[in-house]
């Protein structure tokens, strides 16, 4: 069968980064093809030069056997080629329906007036392809972001591709989400089109992709079939060593000193009354389904978001956390699901951005900062957990998706809180830099620290947590010790809504 | 999230029943928002009784028409999150170009008034293009457009105002009157119909086209709109440009008010307009903003120095009231908008 | 209607310059020794046309008995001049005439011809002959386009010898006055004399020069008193300066509004004058009486 | 992707080798930056010969110290992706200020330069408060503090200036001469002494201190700064009050320098300084920009200034010029930055 894409010796640089390295790829019809490499791997970037995003140094592109120059997004566009980016991009004052349209708008009186009527009947169409209950007329920012990127990908699949690109297109979905864009791209698939699918959720994978080509360092490692090769070896691929788990011991912290306590939290719908107590030494996993409250609740207690009700209490001596400031100041520190916005200041540096909540330990004489030292902070977590990136002096925002999940986590373990809530921690990473994480969040525990797990990965969730609670709506709907803890179990908790919590 | 915004884009487009309409919170606030021009105007009201006859009410619209106009061209820019100095000396110059085409060469009325929409479109064009093309931020493209063409003015008409005595009608553009023609009992100047009609013109512009739609889409999120296969640097050009002929149209009726192209003139006007586009709600940073709003905007304006000179407070004093004033209009703005988004 | 206060707002050129205050506290001590109200206004710069008919039209809005306008632009006006006049309020203009027979008076300095003494008097100081410059306060507004030209035609005319090297503005404002001096100075190394054409101005060139030490070697005329020009004539520092009266405008033109309400018939044209002073008249009373700090 | 910049705060940190920190793109795009400056200066020498003399050179110094200092708080703010509109009035009610210390209560000298940069802080504090508190944006904040505080130097002089003649000393600030009293060859007015010392304290405090971080921070990503536990608004707080101190030394040295206070001048001013700091680097975006490119900037600016009087240009056609210089420069500096990124 004719390859739709061919992409031969692909080399792209950016200052100071090799990014792709000879990569080679190709596509096939009708195929679900996996891209996986580690964070930085250079997944990303080699479909952006696909995409029209992004010019090739050198080496070739071919679409049905024949050498094309891809120079823009409409160019990619007019090729037939679709892409959902890693990154969300969409213009959040303009409602769905605009977002989707945008560039392609329906022309009504005189080819000039936009027939907003058109875009709106045609954008719930597709949104029923997708079952996503959602008014076309919503503006986007007001939108959850498992709202946004189902609306990135209501987008992509819009334009009808021959190609479709999807760069970790769930990551921010829960598993009703993927189930619905599964069985939509089990439909393209039908028609001949052909999806490259990038993820670093393994199961997901398994479950749909045809093929799989592993990348590392830019460069191509191999493609071969996914029902084939087991996991372990794409995994041995992708890293270039073997990997060791880590395997949950649920320890019995029930007697431990309870380091924080909050006793009902309120803010307007999302959060109701919800009461909780942390222990020193002890995982906490907060379950639930997007839109639950998880993300709310954490602001709330860490004082990022004014609350209207609730008490919070740090070692049994009741607090007040009106800002963040407060809360870091009492040994609470929070790592925000949405990096690109709250966690870090990309557009500084990598050592800056690790230092940023612990400047004032880098203070000398009240007020200047100690250069080095930061330096030298900077290239320690750089080396623990293994960042990907030229130099500590990088802008962060050049480097990739995962890399920069991990300097957010950086900051916070340099920042030495007692509590951590870690929200979404993993979003992004790679297979092996998520088993650092988690034996990372076993060390600390084992510190001593108490941590906060948000995550909407129930696997991900069972693995890690000594105690999972659950929420649904807003409110806390449920407890389950670790040992106890199952997928079936949580999803009963998480869908318990009020009516049925009462009764 | 970032901060929530209620007069987007979004919920500008047309609803479906009147009702539904009123009730958004976009619609709502739009209305809350003469809240400051009346809570002006009844305070004027009481403190001088000269506030509210029909010469006074017809002299602060008339005085509304320039800044209003400039405000709106203004506003285009804002919302793709950009910024126009250029706007007071830009009108100055379209002023002076259309007496070059009258009253230098003589040329009919039409001629002049496409010189000027021509010149204006023209230069709002350049400054696009230095934007978009060449990547000079907005401040430093339009403060360097309004330097050059503040010098373009002055040299043009040789530093001296051009009259246009020569060109029977030019004054009416701004001060007869075609409503008091119809209706005596509202006198309103050509000016202020001008005004009408620019608004509603740059209304649907922004509300129903693919300009329109652009203009809010680069404010928004010029990234997205850009990998969205869209050109947005030749959007951007034609945003400017399209302010820029607004402006033309600013410069005809403060030349036809003066009956003279003043090529000194125009600095300064343009922080009015854009403390008019800004207290009538569109934000700085891009992306949401309403035609309605920003006569709104520029209204509290004219009341606000209107009502200061009637009650005859001293010059220096009004402009401490009016530093004031910009800013609590601003305030009150965001603080509707904060509790209309509580609901 | 008799209990009322008679009231007459001056609509003015500006309101900032020392000069205008000037005017300001003329036309104050007249609506005391009247017993009249006025207020008193102008926009920020000469060149604001617009704003000054804004102030016009509130003024007039006010119902007011006369009203005192100085124009910026003697063409603009007309329309609500017209206005007024079918309301039958009387208008003063006052510092520069307004091209129409509406105002029942003007008083006024004619600044051309103050301007062509201050020339006279700069050829004088400096033998007929030599190269000099001016720095003015506005390229377009009518005093500074009369001082100006004043100053260059009476020179173009009577003084052949005299080179007129550089005419530049500074906008009145001190600072930007003396580093344009500076930049004559520095490209004029022979400079004999500079003509400063209002307060700023003047200020401006005493500053630049001093700083570029060339004090004693550059004579400078100005134009306006204030207290920094009254103090460069006394030390020496400036060889003299022209005044108008603007107290005296300001007092004239709400006497002659008084005048018009009561239906008193007006002069046409009331002169309120400009005089020459220097070291040897600035205590003089009647000249010291014109002048201002 | 937005425009990559190379002046970072991460970039201007000290390295540790000199070679090494010649040969970061940062400091190459410093030297770099001075090539505007050197192509307008060369220009000026060869197209008058008295440009080069030390005496014009030292009025050039002279001529920066003003617009330097301003230049200097507004990128202060600007780097917190800020802008200030008010720094000239705030400059000359600080001078105002100065004067009701020393002329009208007749204190010693030192109290009045304490004044004038105390109530230069204030104004900048409450500026700081209406930004970070009340959410207002820093344009119209501060738009409305122009106003004001151009209404309030009015109101407390009386609208006259305010001499210092009562005051020795006062006019050695900006006038006299330190460094030509040690070295005569070199007669630098202690203004331009100042104006460096502010810019070295200013990069001091950018560079080193935990205040210059957070304002980087800060215009890179407010909110994220903010939930790593940092007080975003007190630190915005702090950037305004001392960008409004530093404004109160701009004062000092105006008012030593026309001897005077004069209560009208300052508007405009504004735009001098912000064209000085984005012709600087600085990009007005936030997040990026150095003291040494602002003070390029404000040097551009008065060579500029000061080549065209030489030449005797006519002054309009100064302004056209200086209005594409402006635009230019900031393009030369936009090219450099890209071609220094390639690497
Ligand atoms: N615009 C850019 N400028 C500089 N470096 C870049 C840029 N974009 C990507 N890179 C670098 O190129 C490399 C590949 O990045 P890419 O985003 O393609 O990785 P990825 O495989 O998609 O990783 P992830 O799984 O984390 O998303 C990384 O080292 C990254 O830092
Ligand atoms: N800016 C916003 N505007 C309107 N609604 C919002 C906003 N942010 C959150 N919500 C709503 O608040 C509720 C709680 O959201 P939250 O993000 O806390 O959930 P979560 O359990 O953390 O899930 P997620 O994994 O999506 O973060 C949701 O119903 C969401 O739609
Ligand atoms: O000082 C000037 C005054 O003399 C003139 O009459 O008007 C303009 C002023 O700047
Ligand atoms: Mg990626
Ligand atoms: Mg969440």
């Amino acid at each position: 069968m004719q390859p739709i894409v061919t992409i031969r010796d692909l080399c792209k640089s950016f200052a100071g980064v090799r990014a792709l390295d000879k990569a080679q790829f190709d596509l096939r019809p009708g195929e679900v093809h996996a891209l996986m490499g580690e964070n930085g791997a250079g997944k990303s970037t080699l479909m952006k030069v696909l995409a029209g995003v992004y010019s090739k140094d050198s080496g070739e592109v071919l679409i049905d056997g024949k050498p094309v120059d891809i120079a823009s997004p409409r160019a990619a566009q007019a090729l037939g080629i679709g892409i959902i980016h890693q990154e969300l991009n969409l213009m959040n004052h303009l409602s769905a329906a605009q977002n989707i349209f945008i560039g392609r708008e329906p022309r009504g009186r005189f080819g000039f007036f936009i027939d907003e009527e058109a875009m709106r009947v045609e954008t719930q169409r597709i949104f029923d392809r997708m079952n996503l209950r959602l008014d076309p007329h919503t503006p986007v920012g007001e939108l959850t972001v498992a709202k946004q990127q189902m609306v990135e990908i209501a987008k992509a699949l819009s334009f009808d591709s021959r190609v479709l690109i999807m760069d970790e297109p769930t990551a921010a979905l829960n598993n009703e989400e993927v189930a619905d864009l599964f069985r939509i791209i089990g439909q393209l698939k039908s028609q001949g089109v052909a999806i490259v699918y990038i993820s670093h959720k393994m199961d997901e994978l398994k479950r749909i992709a045809d093929r799989v080509t592993v990348m590392r360092d830019g460069q191509y490692i191999a493609t071969v079939s996914m029902a084939d090769t087991p996991m372990d070896s794409l995994i041995a691929m992708m890293v270039g060593r073997q990997l060791t788990e880590v395997e949950n011991d649920f320890p019995d912290t029930s007697g431990n000193e309870i380091v924080l306590e909050a006793r009902g939290i309120t803010r307007g719908a999302m959060v109701r009354d919800a009461s909780f107590v942390l222990r020193k030494g002890e995982i906490l996993g907060f379950a639930g389904l997007m839109g639950a409250g998880r993300t709310e609740l954490a602001r709330a207690v860490f004082g990022a978001d004014p609350i209207d009700a609730g008490e919070v209490f740090v070692r049994s001596k009741k607090v007040s956390i009106r800002s963040p400031e407060d809360a870091v100041s009492h040994g609470i520190g929070y790592l925000s699901e949405d990096r690109k916005h709250f966690g870090l200041a990309t557009g500084m540096d990598v050592e800056t951005n690790i230092a940023l909540p612990s400047m004032k330990k880098f203070v000398s004489m009240g007020v200047f900062i100690d250069q080095a030292a930061i330096e030298a902070a900077g290239k320690r977590y750089v080396k623990q957990l293994n960042i990907k990136t030229p130099s500590v002096h990088q802008q962060v925002r050049l480097l990739s998706g995962g890399n920069q999940q991990k300097i957010v986590i950086a900051k916070w373990l340099l920042r030495d809180c007692s509590v951590l809530f870690f929200d979404e921690p993993t979003r992004g990473i790679d297979v092996g830099a998520k088993a650092e994480i988690y034996r990372l969040l076993n060390e600390l525990a084992a510190e001593g620290k108490a941590i906060v797990i948000i995550s909407s990965e129930l696997p991900e969730i069972l693995r890690v947590s000594h105690r999972v609670l659950v929420m649904c709506e807003g409110r806390i709907t449920g407890e389950l010790t670790g040992r106890e803890a199952s997928q079936e179990k949580i999803m009963q908790l998480a869908t318990r809504r009020e009516a049925a919590a009462t009764a | 999230m970032t901060t929530p915004t209620a007069t987007t884009a979004a919920a500008a487009t047309p609803g479906f029943s009147l009702r539904a309409r009123l009730f958004r919170p976009a619609t709502r606030q739009k209305l809350l928002a003469f809240a400051s021009l009346i809570a002006l105007m009844v305070f004027f009201s009481f403190a001088s009784p000269q506030f509210l006859q029909t010469d006074n009410l017809v002299s602060i619209l008339q005085s509304t028409a320039v800044n209003g106009v400039l405000a709106i061209a203004c506003t285009f820019v804002i919302i793709t999150a950009g910024i126009d100095l250029s706007v007071g000396t830009l009108m100055t110059f379209c002023a002076v170009m259309a007496g070059v085409v009258l009253t230098y060469m003589g040329m009919p009325l039409a001629l002049g008034i496409t010189a000027a929409i021509f010149f204006g479109a023209l230069a709002g064009f350049v400054s696009g293009v230095l934007i978009a093309k060449l990547k000079i931020p907005p401040f430093i493209a339009t403060l360097g457009m309004m330097m050059l063409l503040k010098g373009l003015s002055l040299v043009i008409s040789g530093t001296k105002p051009i009259y246009f005595n020569d060109t029977p009608g030019f004054t009416a553009i701004s001060q007869d009157s075609l409503i008091g023609d119809l209706v005596p009992s509202l006198p309103i100047p050509n000016a202020v119909l001008i005004l009408f009609l620019v608004a509603v013109a740059a209304s649907i512009l922004l509300n129903r086209t693919i300009l329109g739609r652009y203009t809010f889409a680069l404010g928004s999120n010029e990234e997205a709109v850009r990998l969205s296969g869209v050109n947005t640097n030749f959007w951007k050009v034609v945003v400017y440009t399209v302010s820029g002929g607004i402006c033309g149209i600013a410069g005809l009726l403060i030349a036809s008010r003066l009956n003279s192209a003043q090529p000194a003139l125009g600095q300064g006007y343009e922080l009015d307009a854009i403390a008019a586009v800004v207290i009538g709600g569109t934000s700085l940073s891009g992306g949401t903003g309403t035609i309605v709003g920003t006569i709104i905007g520029a209204f509290i304006m004219s009341v606000l120095t209107n009502g200061l000179r009637i009650l005859s407070v001293a010059q220096e004093w009004q402009t401490v009231i009016t530093g004031v004033i910009i800013i609590l209009a601003v305030y009150a703005d965001i603080l509707r908008r904060r509790s209309s988004n509580k609901h | 209607q008799q209990a009322q206060e008679i009231y007459i707002p001056l609509v003015s050129k500006g309101f900032q310059h020392q000069f205008w205050q000037a005017v300001k506290s003329g036309a104050e001590q007249a609506a005391k020794d009247l017993k009249v109200k006025v207020t008193f206004e102008g926009p920020e710069t000469e060149a604001m046309v617009d704003k000054q008919i804004d102030m016009l039209s509130a003024a007039l809005a006010k119902k007011p008995q006369a009203i005192g306008f100085a124009a910026l632009d003697s063409q603009a006006a007309i329309p609500l001049l017209k206005k007024a006049q079918a309301a039958k309020i009387p208008v003063v203009a006052f510092d520069s005439g307004v091209d129409s027979d509406i105002p029942v008076t003007t008083t006024t300095t004619d600044n051309k011809a103050a301007a062509a003494l201050a020339a006279d008097k700069m050829a004088e100081l400096i033998g007929k002959s030599g190269e000099v410059a001016l720095v003015v306060h506005d390229q377009t507004s009518r005093t500074g386009v009369d001082r100006r030209d004043g100053f260059l035609n009476r020179i173009k005319s009577t003084y052949p010898n005299i080179k007129i090297v550089s005419v530049q503005y500074g906008g009145g404002d001190q600072l930007k006055s003396t580093e344009i001096t500076k930049s004559i100075l520095q490209a004029s190394p022979n400079l004999k004399g500079i003509f400063g054409a209002n307060e700023g101005s003047a200020i401006g060139v005493v500053n630049g020069v001093k700083e570029m030490k060339r004090n004693g070697k550059v004579v400078i005329i100005g134009y306006d008193s204030g207290k920094q020009q009254k103090n460069a004539i006394a030390d020496g520092s400036m060889a003299g300066a022209i005044t108008q009266n603007p107290v005296g405008m300001g007092y004239k033109t709400v006497e002659m509004a008084v005048k018009a309400i009561k239906g008193e018939k007006l002069p046409k044209v009331v002169d309120t004058g400009f005089f020459w002073y220097d070291k040897t008249n600035i205590t003089d009373p009647k000249i010291a009486a014109v002048l201002y700090d």
